[in-house]
């Protein structure tokens, strides 16, 4: 909690580097007024007097400025300069329930694991009162040292997170250096797409379409299909257009009947009328028209089929 | 600050900035550093800058709000490979509607829609007529008048196919389907009625012969 | 392409570009020209840049992705004006999930909770992803398969690394071999010390050694 300020939701909260009170000072006026602890709504707690006392309206912040109960523990270890090695484990364990039971007095709402972590001390403190076997169970972790391995891994990774916060980062401490680019053309490059991922595609559509075995789908040749687009195409935006226009001799049989196999199928389903005049009259083709005259056609991007 | 060191400020606070700075902000940021420039001095600063870069890749110009430093005109063509962005890849949808248009032009929203299950969005639509593989190519007479959708030569271009009818069947497609569709055929009907219409001009050995035939692809010799 | 020309479209580039290019991307737009460039001489060019740039506001950096041109840090707090939005920061919460998750990756939520004794919120995971600092880089097969989180290039970026390597060292556990198992040592140092418990633990002089890398970087205690 060394450096800066941290964002705690309580804006008005401003932790200073903790520098720990002497804890031989018995006699309670510790001189660290240049040192507050922590500030609440603009005043400086400078003291944390040796019963702990909190004034109540910081109890909440206090809590907040750490980051769980290693967090927490860490801290009344480091004020008191103690090596984490030498945890005076019963002199931290009253600190932090008391703490703790404070904070459950204001009936603030605690997370679980401080109360974990008071469990734990208080288990450890019980064992070292208590003598110790000397066939101690060899496979059982030290709860101390347990504790020890957790808080000084915290510290590490804790530490790791000042460092990176201490990187030169971008918007914080560098700038990219940006030229302005006129006329640049952004170009975007469009997916490519095989032929096998094509058919693949359908033929996960169709598999999943019962239509395929009630109707019959693909009944005209593609060329038929083609042809359809292509009469369309070419009926779209002309009034009439005259049956033999739309049949090409040089195409020779395959295409007329290929072009006829089309007309019919674009009757069938309704989308070309035909009109013939009187009989043996030409007979001529459109695109059915909706109730009232004129068949728009918007504008097909430019692209011609033929 | 030396004139070297009001240089590197403002060269920097140009390139740091994004947009255009004018004198007075130039100034403004100068200033910061404790000392007021005359504003001739920081004036000269930026034409001395000005000048270190000719003859290289950038220069400072002077625009309506101020100066910045941009990438000269004549690098511009050479850096177009920095503004290439990939488009994401296509969804199994849009390949879905863009198969069920080119086997079943044509084909309209709604019949796609039968067949897939799932509502098209109008996204898949724009985008396949966007890239130039699918277009309008009437209306169906029925209420609302729905657009039917068809395939255009780019599509055929793109996939390296002569005409739809190079499409592999739906028999190919279909494994579990192992006879042949209706679809070729009916091809070999047509291609009966229709044994020698004319020479296939260039006849490659490995070729499907009637393939050549197609009307559409190979005007034939007049028979008339 | 002389080597002044050169560097010339690789400041532009860089310059032009506003992140970071590769040293292929560099090779691909200088190959654009013509000539196909050795990776040596491009390379060569980029620091000859970097040379050119010292003593300047501005610096080539080299991160994760590749070379960037980046306003250098003794310049940003004169530049701060430019700025209308001031650097979002980050809370301890967050950093110290991001430094598990770099320093340890593969992790998983559960682990990293476990290191920091408090549960992880899902708002600290979703900030990290949504920067694009952190990714589900896979799931441990045990049961409920949880997902495995690591860094991201632009995590590296971000924070001016080239690789994760050059992360600040994690630091050492103190006064510990780390090669023994730290372990037994230390209950066995715990079993000594547990007979003065309530003594007082201040260690005067003694403390200095180990005071000058504490993580937490207090400083020592004042004799009263």
């Amino acid at each position: 909690m060394a450096g800066q300020p941290e964002q705690t939701g309580k804006p008005h909260l401003t932790l200073v580097p903790v520098v720990p009170p002497p804890l031989s000072d018995e006699a309670g006026s510790i001189a660290q007024a240049e040192m507050p602890f922590a500030i609440v709504e603009g005043e400086p707690i400078t003291q944390l007097p040796r019963d702990l006392y909190i004034p109540p309206h910081a109890l909440e912040v206090f809590l907040e400025a750490f980051e769980g109960p290693l967090d927490l523990l860490l801290y009344l270890i480091r004020r008191q300069n103690i090596d984490i090695l030498d945890i005076p484990i019963a002199e931290i364990s009253r600190q932090y329930v008391e703490y703790i039971e404070l904070m459950k007095e204001m009936q603030f709402e605690l997370a679980g694991e401080y109360l974990v972590m008071a469990a734990t001390l208080a288990e450890i403190k019980s064992r070292l009162l208590l003598p110790r076997p000397t066939d101690a169970d060899e496979d059982e972790e030290d709860p101390r040292a347990a504790l020890v391995r957790r808080l000084r891994e915290y510290e590490r990774y804790k530490k790791a997170a000042e460092d990176i916060d201490g990187l030169d980062r971008l918007e914080r401490d560098v700038a990219v250096a940006q030229a302005e680019v006129t006329e640049r053309k952004v170009v975007t490059k469009l997916p490519n797409v095989t032929l096998r991922a094509l058919l693949t595609a359908f033929r996960e559509a169709l598999d999943r379409s019962s239509m395929f075995e009630h109707h019959h789908i693909q009944q005209e040749p593609l060329s038929v299909r083609e042809r359809m687009s292509q009469v369309l195409l070419r009926l779209s935006g002309k009034r009439y257009m005259d049956f033999s226009e739309l049949l090409d001799p040089a195409e020779g049989r395959v295409g007329i009947t290929v072009t006829f196999l089309a007309l019919l199928e674009l009757l069938k389903e309704a989308v070309i009328d035909v009109v013939q005049a009187e009989e043996f009259g030409p007979i001529h083709l459109r695109a059915a028209q909706p109730s009232a005259g004129e068949a728009s056609m918007p504008d097909t991007s430019g692209h011609d089929n033929g | 600050m030396d004139e070297r060191q009001l240089r590197n400020v403002i060269e920097a606070a140009l390139l740091a900035a994004g947009h255009p700075l004018s004198l007075d902000k130039l100034m403004g940021i100068v200033a910061a550093v404790g000392e007021v420039p005359e504003r001739a001095v920081v004036r000269k600063a930026v034409e001395a800058l000005a000048e270190e870069y000719e003859g290289r890749g950038i220069e400072v110009k002077e625009v309506a709000s101020g100066y910045r430093v941009q990438v000269k005109r004549s690098m511009t063509d050479l850096l177009q490979p920095l503004w290439e962005e990939r488009a994401p890849r296509y969804t199994r949808a849009l390949l879905e509607t863009l198969a069920l248009v080119a086997y079943r032009q044509p084909i309209t929203r709604a019949e796609i829609e039968e067949v897939r299950g799932v509502s098209v969005s109008t996204n898949i639509v724009r985008t396949l007529m966007e890239r130039g593989w699918i277009r309008v190519v009437g209306y169906r007479e029925v209420p609302g008048r729905p657009s039917m959708l068809g395939t255009t030569r780019e599509f055929l271009d793109y996939f390296g196919l002569s005409k739809l009818e190079d499409l592999p069947p739906l028999s190919a497609i279909r494994d579990d389907d192992p006879e042949a569709g209706p679809q070729s055929d009916l091809v070999d009907a047509l291609r009966a009625l229709d044994t020698h219409d004319e020479d296939p001009p260039n006849h490659g050995a490995t070729d499907d012969g009637p393939d050549e035939d197609d009307p559409l692809r190979n005007p034939p010799a007049q028979e008339a």
